[in-house]
């Protein structure tokens, strides 16, 4: 039973980690239709740019909790800057080729933003520990946990929540949502797609940056922790359903309890768990769990 | 009308819903041989769903569909092709990326039990031959070299028909063979239609809209309404039933 | 498809670029033998960028170029004071580690074939020394491994012109066990956490054997292995923290350790277990007062903090650290200069030979083989492979936060002898391992 | 240009190729060796992705020829490299038989994840499994070619003679086969598979082959691979290695086989001269490369020469 409990709340806490980021992935890949490697490139560059705000933010005597809206500023910044940037000047002269062209596209983009990564900011590494202490330490089931953590699960809820009322209960979510279920029918009936793409785009950044910007405390800020967020989001989003938020967080939440149930009942079969998930949902429901059927029709 | 003893196609009881909607209910059709049997009906009223079901697209929660006596039910579309049963499409499904006459030799290939080859050129064996033969049929063999995306409308509507007559199928099904047509134009385009299908199918279902075609062409007529069908005979018995008047003719073209 | 393999336009071309690749080349080739006697070109390959950069790829580097400066300048110490290699300038071309080992097995063909490079001193990850190895072999070219750990190059074959200038990963876990015996650290129950791949498994294994032949009572609790770069460590902490074992040992190493470390000492699982870790003075640097107390590293030699006080160190130690702006060196670094090093007694050794001409590979193959040479990191002896392999002092120590300084130190540090820690000749390691150390010489200690 | 035409240009090709050889410098014969094997696992995807399928896990057959060559020598003491490539590739193309009817049911990008997928949980099955030397691999001696063992400079030329007489009867069969009905019917398919299957073809069948010869195509890369590398590692199945064979197949466009030799040489060669000029963003020298050709070859390196009928920009955005 408690170690029952001990899976459940480490998968939870993974769960939470990785929903923030393949929120980003799946809503960019519902309104561009687009499958974007660089997105883990982007949470790295919320990573870094979390690091130097909170640094910079000590510097000027505001330590503590304002480490919190540091890091979060940082992921407005990235977003605002990089969304844009890229939507924008480089993936807008892609639209209209093929979905494989543009998986390509995000490619070449990820290798040049790994470089660009190390240009700006070099290969040492960057440490902003200091708030993953602010919450302090939490007793569950007999063993301890850091605070931070349940805060992630709380800043998961929180965007959660937030993106899907944004959608499905404001005016200009609907339009992403008309957007998401069909471009050619949205344009014709006078919405910009142009804007929503744009939006849509930088919001997905901003999620990935923001994942990026609240993992920075709990690890070293170095080069190469882009790549293996990356292949366990695309895990994620393929398991719940490309395009759906439902399914970004069953899928990271089925993902989360697969890696602790690895982890604690039969570490050597961690490496593969999430890959053996992510075919066994496709053999038996290729569209993922929320998603319409796109299997051959006959 | 023709009246051999066994029908070529017999559709018994069928019935298909998709939630609320009803779109087939106790649909029971018999097509005997040599036979131009015409649907009517307005839209949504189950014609599509009729030839959806025959050619294996849909598979009815009830009834049993026959292709000469041999049940067909629930069968895959390439299945029921194989057996005879071949259709064209309202909206022409073409690859149009592909010439007319790459289109014919895929669907030449297609009816050939060899004609998947590794190696063989898809043109050989006489196959270019008789792709042009049919091209020529519909008047349409001048466009051969030309990829589909470059032919107007109305060729590709007779391309489309002219692949589904590859196999010489028993039965042939035409989705509204003159849509997207000008008025003054659909017959001339039948005439075409019905002279070049001649001899390569001799048992035609097709859908149409125009009553004027409709007593042109048909044998036979089939009233649909909501999922059912409602009138059954000569197009004069079924263009004059009251109720066809009041749902199909009189309403919506 | 739609058209023919190539009109004859594409295929002329293509011909026409790859002849002239091909004359540019013939020339650069005549071009750079006639300027052969005055340098020495070394091929330099270490991480540049991924994961392993920070941690290895860039101080080995860093390492490179500081000595390689020094000895141009003919600035280093004796018996190390002769310009350059023998009088040659050293000219070295520095490649990205990066990128899988096929792309290594290319890129070595390309500097010794199209570079023209007189040796090739590089290679961390041990997938990529044990791909390159044969290339140079068979090509006949003089290879010099610096850092990769796994035993199974000299082990599972012999080579003529390859060689390893520093110890295998056997010594670090033997090192390692016998440490914590010698401390007498309580560990009658051990859990492990080791990357899901050759470094992480064959540690694990290594240190394994070594602590059931130590600790023959000890049990194994929970034995955890993550994908490399995971990242994440929180599952992982848990299941620590339920194993509640009287040690947990680690062979992570660079981000994946330092996460770890961040993410497991708020958790107090450090606290309640003594943390072993075979391979960390390169984290000790960043991670500064984060990095728990009392931790037992190794660091895969006598390096950095622990090593010996000798001249030779002294000025390596301070000439780094001047150089990088107060960061010391670290295994590494060390690791690069005692390759460098070595190359540099080898090609002096054959040049005294042959009179003075620059050797060729398989002079210097001679030379090497079996040589003796000191570094800044102790006595650099190649006894295991046939002399190809080497061996070489080990030391253990003790983590602790000096806030006067302002850095970790290491205290209560153990030097063990090469022979005490690595196999014999002709043994493998794990069987020496198993075998309970025979011939082991561990009395004399190796300072 | 008939098929008679066909294969005498080929043959002429692989004859001009073997003579250019005679005059390369050795570090050239490996990487346009390297080059021919790489880019014979392309050819692969071509042929899915004519049908409007792209894999992306085609390290997967690369990875299993590799191992069943690889494995037969270092177990079976099997060491013609022509046994040896034969080997992979049947090895492969069973692989690719027995999955290639489940995968074959799926489109689009679930097609290109579960073979991803698929080709990820070989790389997790290969890294635990020490027998084949886990994450490090293993190593393979130079091979024979008519019981004369492939050393030195003629060993080179050798195994660069071998790989382009290979791939190139390979990628000319891959060409014939394009121009048969089979290869019109996957052009079909691409274009209209609802209307295939109502001319009585299973979509799923002729796929399902396809996927087989790709396979195959994989397997004899990875065979070849080996032969001349002497070293195999479970990262021939990384998702990396995957990718890097789709954009091969990209760059190239699906209008040439020959283009995608000629864009694999051309990702050698850039990555190999920005790896040594710029060892500190050879990254991003690759990847503004390749977005260069995406951007201004759109329909890939084939175009140059092979872009018959794609005059009209706006074909293939139109569906019925």
């Amino acid at each position: 039973m408690q170690l029952a409990l001990t899976i459940l709340m480490d998968g939870l806490i993974y769960a939470s980690w990785l929903f923030v980021v393949a929120l980003g992935l799946t809503l960019v890949f519902g309104v561009l239709k687009i499958l974007n490697i660089a997105h883990g490139s982007l949470y790295a560059i919320g990573a870094y740019v979390a690091a130097s705000m909170v640094t910079l933010f000590a510097s000027w005597g505001l330590g503590g909790h304002f480490a919190l809206i540091a890091m979060l500023l940082a992921a407005i910044g990235v977003a605002l800057v990089m969304g844009p940037l890229m939507e924008r000047y480089l993936l807008r002269l892609f639209y209209g080729r093929d979905e494989v062209v543009l998986l390509l596209v995000t490619y070449a983009l990820f290798l040049i933003l790994e470089d660009a990564v190390k240009l700006i900011w070099g290969v040492n590494p960057y440490y902003v520990s200091e708030p993953y202490q602010l919450f302090g330490n939490v007793a569950f089931a007999s063993l301890f946990y850091v605070g931070y953590d349940f805060a992630l699960i709380g800043l998961a809820v929180v965007c959660g929540i937030a993106v899907w009322f944004a959608l499905n209960r404001t005016r200009s979510g609907k339009v992403v949502l008309a957007v998401i279920f069909s471009r050619e029918m949205s344009a014709s009936m006078g919405v910009n797609v142009d804007k929503v793409h744009m939006i849509a785009f930088t919001l997905g950044i901003f999620l990935a940056a923001l994942g990026g910007a609240f993992t920075a405390p709990m690890i070293s800020v170095q080069p190469g922790i882009s790549v293996s967020v990356i292949i366990v989001s695309f895990a994620v989003i393929i398991i719940g359903g490309l395009g759906s938020i439902e399914g970004a967080a069953i899928g990271a939440v089925i993902v989360g309890l697969a890696r602790a149930a690895a982890v604690h009942l039969m570490p050597e079969a961690e490496l593969f768990s999430i890959y053996l998930v992510m075919a066994a949902v496709l053999i038996f429901r290729p569209e993922g769990l929320f998603q319409r059927a796109a299997a051959r029709k006959i | 009308m023709a009246g051999d003893t066994r029908p070529v196609l017999s559709a018994r009881g069928l019935a298909k819903s998709f939630g609320a909607v009803v779109a087939a209910a106790e649909v029971t059709i018999e097509v005997p041989a040599g036979e131009k049997l015409c649907l009517i009906g307005s839209n949504g009223a189950g014609k599509t769903t009729f030839v959806n079901m025959v050619t294996g697209y849909l598979t009815p929660d009830a009834g049993t569909i026959e292709l000469d006596g041999e049940t067909i039910t629930g069968l895959a579309p390439r299945t029921i092709a194989r057996k005879g049963i071949c259709r064209s499409f309202q909206i022409p499904q073409l690859c149009i990326e592909l010439t007319a006459e790459e289109n014919m030799l895929v669907a030449i290939a297609a009816a050939e039990p060899r004609g998947l080859s590794f190696w063989a050129d898809p043109a050989a064996g006489g196959r270019d031959a008789r792709a042009r033969e049919l091209l020529d049929r519909f008047g349409i063999a001048a466009m051969a070299d030309r990829p589909v995306s470059e032919m107007p409308g109305g060729m590709r509507k007779l391309l489309d028909i002219a692949m589904a007559l590859a196999r010489r199928p028993r039965l042939l099904l035409l989705d509204e063979p003159t849509s997207g047509v000008s008025a003054e134009e659909k017959f001339p385009a039948m005439d075409r239609v019905m002279e070049a299908v001649s001899g390569q199918a001799s048992t035609i279902v097709f859908v149409e809209h125009d009553m004027d075609i409709v007593r042109g062409y048909a044998d036979r007529v089939i009233a649909f309404y909501s999922g059912r069908v409602i009138s059954d005979g000569t197009p004069d018995h079924v263009l004059s039933d009251a109720e066809v008047k009041r749902y199909v003719s009189g309403g919506a073209a | 498809m739609s058209s023919p393999p190539v009109p004859s336009i594409g295929l002329r071309r293509l011909a026409g670029r790859m002849l002239a690749a091909a004359a540019a080349l013939t020339i650069g080739l005549a071009a750079s033998s006639a300027q052969a006697q005055e340098t020495f070109r070394v091929g330099i390959v270490t991480f540049l960028s991924g994961p392993a950069a920070e941690s290895f790829g860039v101080p080995a580097r860093h390492g490179a170029e500081f000595l390689i400066e020094q000895l141009n300048r003919g600035a280093a110490p004796a018996p190390y004071n002769q310009v350059g290699f023998g009088g040659m300038r050293i000219e070295p071309i520095i490649v990205d580690e990066n990128g899988g080992a096929t792309k290594q097995v290319q890129e070595l063909r390309n500097l010794y074939q199209r570079e023209n490079v007189d040796a090739v001193v590089g290679y961390i990850s041990s997938g990529d020394c044990l791909a390159v190895a044969p290339v140079a072999e068979e090509l006949k070219k003089f290879l010099i491994l610096f850092d990769c750990g796994t035993p199974r190059i000299f082990e599972d074959a012999s080579y003529r012109y390859v060689f390893r200038t520093s110890a295998h990963a056997t010594q670090d876990n033997v090192a390692l066990a016998r440490y914590m015996r010698a401390r007498n650290i309580n560990a009658g129950t051990f859990s492990m956490i080791n990357q899901d791949y050759a470094w992480g498994q064959d540690s694990r294994s290594d240190f394994v054997a070594a602590m059931q032949q130590l600790y023959p009572q000890a049990t194994a609790n929970a034995d955890l292995l993550p994908k490399f770069g995971a990242g994440q460590y929180g599952t992982e902490i848990s299941a620590l923290a339920r194993a509640n074992s009287n040690v947990i040992y680690s062979s992570l190493w660079g981000g994946d350790l330092q996460a770890f470390i961040l993410q497991g000492a708020p958790r107090g699982v450090f606290q309640r277990s003594q943390l072993v870790l075979s391979a960390a003075d390169h984290v000790l640097q960043p991670l500064g007062e984060r990095m728990p107390n009392g931790t037992i590293i190794g660091a895969r030699g006598a390096y950095g903090l622990m090593s010996a006080d000798t001249p030779l160190n002294r000025w390596f130690f301070d000439g780094y650290s001047q150089a990088r702006g107060g960061v010391y060196p670290v295994q590494a670094a060390y690791r690069v200069t005692q390759a460098l090093l070595g190359l540099k007694a080898a090609v002096e050794k054959a040049m005294a030979a042959n009179g003075g001409k620059k050797p060729t590979p398989e002079q210097l193959a001679d030379a090497l083989r079996g040589l003796e040479w000191d570094s800044p990191g102790g006595l650099i002896q190649m006894k295991l492979g046939n002399g190809h392999q080497a061996i070489q002092t080990m030391a253990i120590g003790r983590t602790r936060w000096d806030a006067a300084r302002r850095q970790v130190v290491i205290e209560d540090i153990q030097r063990f002898a090469a022979e005490c820690v690595n196999p014999p000749a002709n043994m493998r390691s794990q069987d020496w391992i198993k075998a309970g150390f025979p011939g082991a010489k561990c009395d004399t200690p190796g300072n | 240009m008939s098929r008679t035409v066909l294969v005498l240009v080929a043959a002429g090709l692989m004859a001009a190729l073997l003579l250019i050889g005679l005059a390369l410098p050795r570090w050239l014969l490996f990487l346009v060796t390297l080059a021919a094997s790489h880019g014979i696992v392309s050819v692969g995807i071509l042929v899915i992705m004519r049908g409007g399928l792209v894999s992306f896990g085609q390290g997967l057959v690369f990875a299993i020829g590799g191992y069943a060559a690889a494995l037969s020598f270092t177990q079976l003491g099997i060491t013609d490299v022509i046994v040896l490539i034969l080997i992979g590739t049947a090895a492969a193309a069973l692989v690719g038989a027995a999955v290639g009817p489940l995968l074959a049911r799926y489109t689009g990008i679930f097609f290109g994840m579960l073979t991803l997928a698929l080709s990820m949980v070989a790389y997790g099955v290969l890294i635990k499994s020490p027998a084949v030397g886990g994450s490090d691999g293993f190593n393979i001696p130079r091979g024979t070619l008519f019981g004369v063992r492939l050393e030195g400079a003629g060993g080179d030329y050798a195994l660069y003679a071998l790989a382009i007489l290979v791939t190139g009867i390979a990628a000319t069969a891959v060409a014939l086969h394009t121009r048969s009905a089979r290869g019109l019917m996957t052009r079909a398919i691409h274009g209209n598979g609802l209307r295939v299957e109502y001319l009585g073809t299973s979509v799923q069948s002729v796929m399902a082959i396809n996927f087989t010869i790709a396979a195959a195509l994989g397997g004899l890369g990875g065979a070849l691979t080996i032969v001349a590398l002497g070293h195999i590692e479970p990262t021939f199945a990384f998702w990396t290695q995957s990718g890097e064979f789709v954009f091969v197949a990209i760059l190239a466009g699906s209008h040439s086989v020959t283009a995608v030799f000629i864009a694999s040489l051309a990702l050698e060669l850039v990555r190999s001269f920005s790896n040594l000029y710029f060892p500190n963003t050879w990254q991003m020298a690759l990847g503004l490369f390749l977005l260069a050709i995406i951007l201004f070859l759109p329909a890939g390196i084939g175009s140059l020469w092979a872009g018959r009928r794609k005059a009209s920009p706006s074909s293939g955005g139109e569906t019925p």
